[in-house]
C-alpha cells in the first residue's frame, strides 16, 4: 500500500518522456514468439506495457485476427519495426510502410547482419537511421553495446539508443555491463535496453545500470507462462528503477556488522 | 495481364486500380500499406493508380514481431 | 493494477509458511545500521515487510524510543538474533534471553567466528543449533553456502536455513549461485538468502534461484535513501518469485528471432 | 555490597532483589531479560531473587539490528 | 629461453616447501579418471608434477600393471588420499592403512558427506584431522570453500588447506573468488587450490589468487588429449605464479592509451 | 623437459601464421607505457615476442636511444600502428608515413573515437581499412568486440582481426568472452586478442576462446615487475593454446568422483 | 574355517596366518595393507597373526585416484 | 623564408630542401619519413624538394607505442 505509493512518488520523480510524448511504463513489450493473440493480451496487462512493438509482413487472408485491435483495446502505443531487414534499403522503405499504414512516424529500426546472430550492421544502421530521421521519424534504432555507435547514433537525431544484452532471443542477459554504463554515462538520450534479457534479474539490472526502460520480448513470450513472467518484468522494472534512484551501498571486500558492537553482554 | 502481387503472379484484368485490387481480398483495409515496385503508394491514391503489367505489388499490414 | 491482481494471484499459489506461521511477506528486514528510528519505520513501510530482526544488548537508559514500539506500530513479528555471539553457549544463552524479554521462540541464530568476514562458525552454529532445538526454540540459522552444513542444520530441527549470498554488509551479492541452487534442490524447509545482497537485482536473483526469502539489513538501512531501496526490495523479491514461478527461456548460444520470419516484402 | 551490573561496578544495598535494581533504573521493563551469572531468571522470579555480594547482572533488552 | 631462465629465477624466489619437503612442481596430478596407465605416464611427464595421488581400494587380482611403479619410474612422489570415505572413522583407518601400504605419513584427508556432490562433511573432516595429526600424520585435507573452517583446519595442525574452486570434476573453475583470497590472506600455511578447475585460465586464476599449487585431476585425466593438458595446466601455473608475483596493472573504469599522447602529427 | 618438447610440438601442429609470415611467438608486444628503452629490452626477451608494436611520432632531437635499434638487437619484426587517429584520413596517411619510414607494408590499424575510451570508430576504422587494402597494405585492425564489424573487416581485405576484450589499458580482462566466441567461429583470417587484458589467466582465456595471438602492452610495461609479467605472459599464450587443442572437460553441474567407486573397504 | 576376505566370503583352513593368506593371492605384496576387522595389522606381524572364524579381513593396495 | 616544421614556425634559407632541412636536425635520418603539407615525400625525392614558404613539413619516426 503505502511501498505502492512511495513507488509512484519516485518514479514520478522523473517520467518516462520519449521523444516529447511521456509514457506511463518503462517497459516497452514485442508482440513477437507468443503462441497466441490471447497470451499477448494477458501478458500485456500483467506488464502494464504502454507501448508494443509490431512487424510488418505481407497481408495473409488466413489471418484471423489483428495485433492492432488488442492494442487498441489496451490502449497500447504501436512502436512498428523493420524486423527481418538487411540494408538501409529495406528499412527505409519497410518504414515508410509502416507509416503509411500505421499513422506514425515512430520507427523501431532494425538492421540485422545475419540469420546466425541477428546483431546489427553498424553501416547500414547508421545509413538508415540518418535517412529515416531526415524524412522526418522518430527513430529508435535496435544496436549493439558499442559505445561509439550509440554517439553516433544520437548525432544522427536518434530519439533514444537502444543497445543489446545480448543477442535477440538468446536470454544471455547483459553480456558486458560495462558498455551499457558507459553508453548510459554520455548519453543525451533515454537508452533503452533491448534483447538478450532472459529473466526479471536481467530486467532489474539494465534499470540500476541507468537505463530509462526496457524492451522485452522472447522473454515474456517465449516464457512457459507469458503473463506471470509480465508481471515479474514490470516488478523488475520497478526494483531496478527505483534501486538506481536510491543509491545502493558500495561493495565491500570485508564484512561489516549491521548490528551494534557495543553492549554486548557477558554470558 | 500478370502482376506480382506479395511475390506470386497474378492475373488481372486491364484497368484494375490498386483500390480494386485491395478490395477483392480484405474486407476492411485497415492498418494496411502499399507499393509498387518498392515506392510507397499513399491510401488516398489507391483508386487513382491503375496496375500496369508486369508491376510487383506488395502490400503489407502489422503483425506480431519483435 | 490487473497486473497486481495478477501478482498476488502468482504469490498466493504458495504463501510463505514458516515454522508453521503464515507470514504476508518474502521480504524480512533488518534493523541495523539505520540512522534513527524514524528511518527504519519508513523503510519498513516502503518494504512490507512481515517480520524484522532485532539484536539484544545491555540495556542503556540514555536511548530514547524502542524499536519494539515501532514494530508493533506497524504489526511486524519480531525476530530476535544472537549477533556478535563468538560461541555456542553464548548464542544459547543470548536466545534464551531474547525468548524471556520478548515472548517469542523464534530466533535467528548467529555464531560468527571474527569481526573480520562475519563468517559463521560451522561447528559452534552446528552446537548452538541443536541445543537451541532441544530447548523448543524455532531456529532460524544464519549460515555460509556450503550445502553440507545446510543439510546438517536441517537434520538438526532448525525450520529454515538462511545461507549467505556473499559476507554481511558487503553488498557483493551472490557470490555462488551454484551452491544456493543446490541448498535449494534438497532443501525440505524454506531457504532464505541472508547477507550479501547489495541491490534490487541481487534480491530478485535469490527469489530465482529458489529461494522462499530475502533478509535483508545494510542493503536498505544503508542505502542513500533507504525508503527508495525498500520499495525497491519489495518490488524485487515479488519480481524474482514471479520469474521463478514463470518458467524462464533457456539461455541459447545462437539469437532466435522474435519476429516472423516468412512474409517479408521485397522492396 | 558490590554487584557488577552490565559489566560495570555497582554499589548496592543487602537485601536488595532483581526487581528493586531494575526499576531504579527504568520507568518500564518492558522488553528487559535477565540474567544472573549467565543464568537467565525468569521475570516472575524477579521480586524473589535477592542479589549477593559479586554477582555479575546482564539486563538485556531488544535494539536495532542484524 | 630467457624466457625460461626469467621464469626459474621468479619461481626459485620462494621455493614450494609442503610439511617441511621442498616439491620442484606447484602441480600436484591427480591420478584418477584416466583410461589406462600409459595414459597416466604420459600426462604425468607432461605436467613436471612432483607429487601424484592416490586411492587405497582392495587389492584385485584381475588388475595387471601398479600405479606405483608408474610413480617410482617418474620418481614422484605418492600423495595417498581417503577418498570415499564418509566418517571420520573410515577415513582415519585408510589413512593408516596407506600410511603402513605406502610407507609415508602424508594423507590427503576427504571426508565426503554424499555422491552428488562430493562435499566435504566439515564436522567429519576436522574431526578426522584432528585424530590423524595427533596420530603424526602430515595432513592436507580437501575442504570447501569456507574461510572459518580452513582456519580451523591450520588450528587443528594441517600443514596444508585444499579448498576447492567447485565441486569435483564439475570443471566449474573458480566459483568464489572471494573465498580463496580470503582464505590465502590468513594462512599460515600453503593453500592449494584442489577440485573444479576446468581448463588452464582456472589453474592460472588460481595461482593469481595466491594458492601456492594446485591440484588436477579431472580436468586433466579426462581432457580429449590428457598429456596436451597437462602440458597447459603446467604452464599455467607457471604463468599465475609468475603473474602474482609480477604485480598486475590495477583495474580502471576508463581506458588509458599506451602510445604516447604529444608528438602527434597534423596530418 | 618432455613438456616443453610436448609444448613444442602441440604449438608447432599449427604454426602462428600472419599475411603469409610465419611468426615464432603468439603473443606480440605493445612497447608503450614502459618506463624506459631497458624496461622494453628485458620484457621483450622474457615474452620471446616475436613482432612489437610502435607508435608513429615527430622526431624529437632530445630524445635518446631508439626503439629501432632494441627490436633490431633482439631480431623482432615491427608492426607500426597509427594510435592516436581520430579519423581514416589521418591513418592512412599515418600508415603511409609509417611504411616510408619502416619499410613494412604491416600496419596495426587504430582510428579510436575519443580519449576517454580510446574505442574504435567503426565508419572510419573500415573506411580507413579498404582504403589502406587498395595501397598495398597488410592491414591489422583493432577492432571493438561486435562479431559483424569483425566480419566487414575481413571483406575489406584485412590480414587479421583484432577484436578487445575491454578498453585499452582498463585490465578488465575479456568482458564479453560470447562475442569473441562468435567471432572466431566463423573468421577466415587469425583474431588476435588486443587490449583490455590485465594478467595472465586473461591472455590463457583468450587463447582458450580460439584466438590466434594475442597483442599486450600495458599489462606487461605497467606492470610492477614487467619483465616478470611478460615470462607470465609467455606462459599463458602456450598454456591457453595447449588447452583448447586438449580438449577441455564439459562443465557439469553435479560433481564426478575421480577415484574409483568401486572396492571401498569396509573400515 | 569361515573369514570375509575382501566382503567375499571365504573358506580357509585353520591356523592359516595372515601372511599364508595373502602370499596365496598375489607373488608380490608389495603396496599392500592389511586390517582385520577394522584394525590395521603392521606387515612385521603378518606371520603370527592366525586367522580366527568369522573374521572379516581387509587388504588395500594403492590405485589410480584423486 | 618561414614554415613550419612539426607544428613550431622555422625560419629558413630560400632554396633549403627537405634533405637539408633534416640534416641540419639530426645525425642520422634513420626510420623518418616526411609529409609537406599532409602529403609523404619519399626519401630518394628528398634532395629534389625545395620547400616553399607556409609549407607544413611534419617528419616522423618510431617511438614507444601500441
Amino acid at each position: 500500500m503505502s511501498a505502492c505509493a512511495k513507488s509512484h512518488e519516485f518514479s514520478s520523480d522523473d517520467p518516462f518522456v520519449l521523444a516529447g510524448v511521456e509514457l506511463s511504463s518503462r517497459l516497452i513489450l514485442g508482440t513477437g514468439g507468443a503462441p497466441s493473440m490471447q497470451v499477448v493480451d494477458e501478458a500485456l496487462a500483467a506488464s502494464r506495457a504502454a507501448m508494443c512493438t509490431v512487424a510488418m509482413r505481407r497481408v495473409d487472408p488466413r489471418t484471423s485476427g489483428n495485433i492492432l485491435d488488442v492494442l487498441d483495446r489496451r490502449g497500447v502505443r504501436v512502436l512498428p519495426n523493420t524486423a527481418g531487414c538487411r540494408t538501409a534499403r529495406e528499412a527505409v522503405r519497410t518504414a515508410q510502410l509502416a507509416r503509411e499504414a500505421l499513422g506514425t512516424d515512430w520507427i523501431k529500426l532494425e538492421v540485422v547482419a545475419d540469420d546466425q546472430t541477428l546483431l546489427p550492421d553498424p553501416v547500414e544502421l547508421l545509413d538508415a537511421a540518418a535517412e529515416l530521421v531526415a524524412a522526418g521519424f522518430q527513430v529508435l534504432p535496435y544496436t549493439n553495446d558499442d559505445p561509439v555507435l550509440a554517439r553516433r547514433l544520437q548525432q544522427a537525431g536518434c530519439v533514444a539508443v537502444m543497445p543489446l544484452g545480448s543477442p535477440i532471443g538468446t536470454g544471455l542477459g547483459i553480456a558486458n555491463p560495462h558498455n551499457i554504463e558507459l553508453i548510459v554515462g554520455e548519453a543525451a538520450v533515454p537508452v533503452i535496453l533491448d534483447a538478450g534479457i532472459g529473466t526479471a534479474s536481467d530486467a532489474a539490472l539494465a534499470m540500476e545500470l541507468g537505463c530509462a526502460a526496457v524492451l522485452l520480448a522472447s522473454s515474456v513470450t517465449r516464457a512457459q507462462n507469458p503473463a506471470a513472467m509480465a508481471a515479474a518484468m514490470a516488478h523488475a522494472v520497478d526494483a531496478g528503477r527505483l534501486a538506481r534512484g536510491a543509491g545502493r551501498i558500495p561493495k565491500r571486500f570485508h564484512a561489516q556488522a549491521s548490528s551494534p558492537i557495543e553492549g554486548m553482554a557477558v554470558l | 495481364m500478370t502482376i506480382t502481387f506479395n511475390g506470386a503472379a497474378c492475373v488481372i484484368e486491364d484497368g484494375t486500380t490498386l483500390e480494386t485490387l485491395l478490395q477483392s481480398m480484405s474486407t476492411t483495409a485497415r492498418g494496411f500499406a502499399a507499393a509498387i515496385d518498392g515506392e510507397v503508394v499513399p491510401r488516398p491514391t489507391w483508386q487513382m493508380v491503375v496496375l500496369r503489367e508486369g508491376q510487383a505489388v506488395e502490400v503489407l499490414t502489422a503483425v506480431q514481431g519483435g
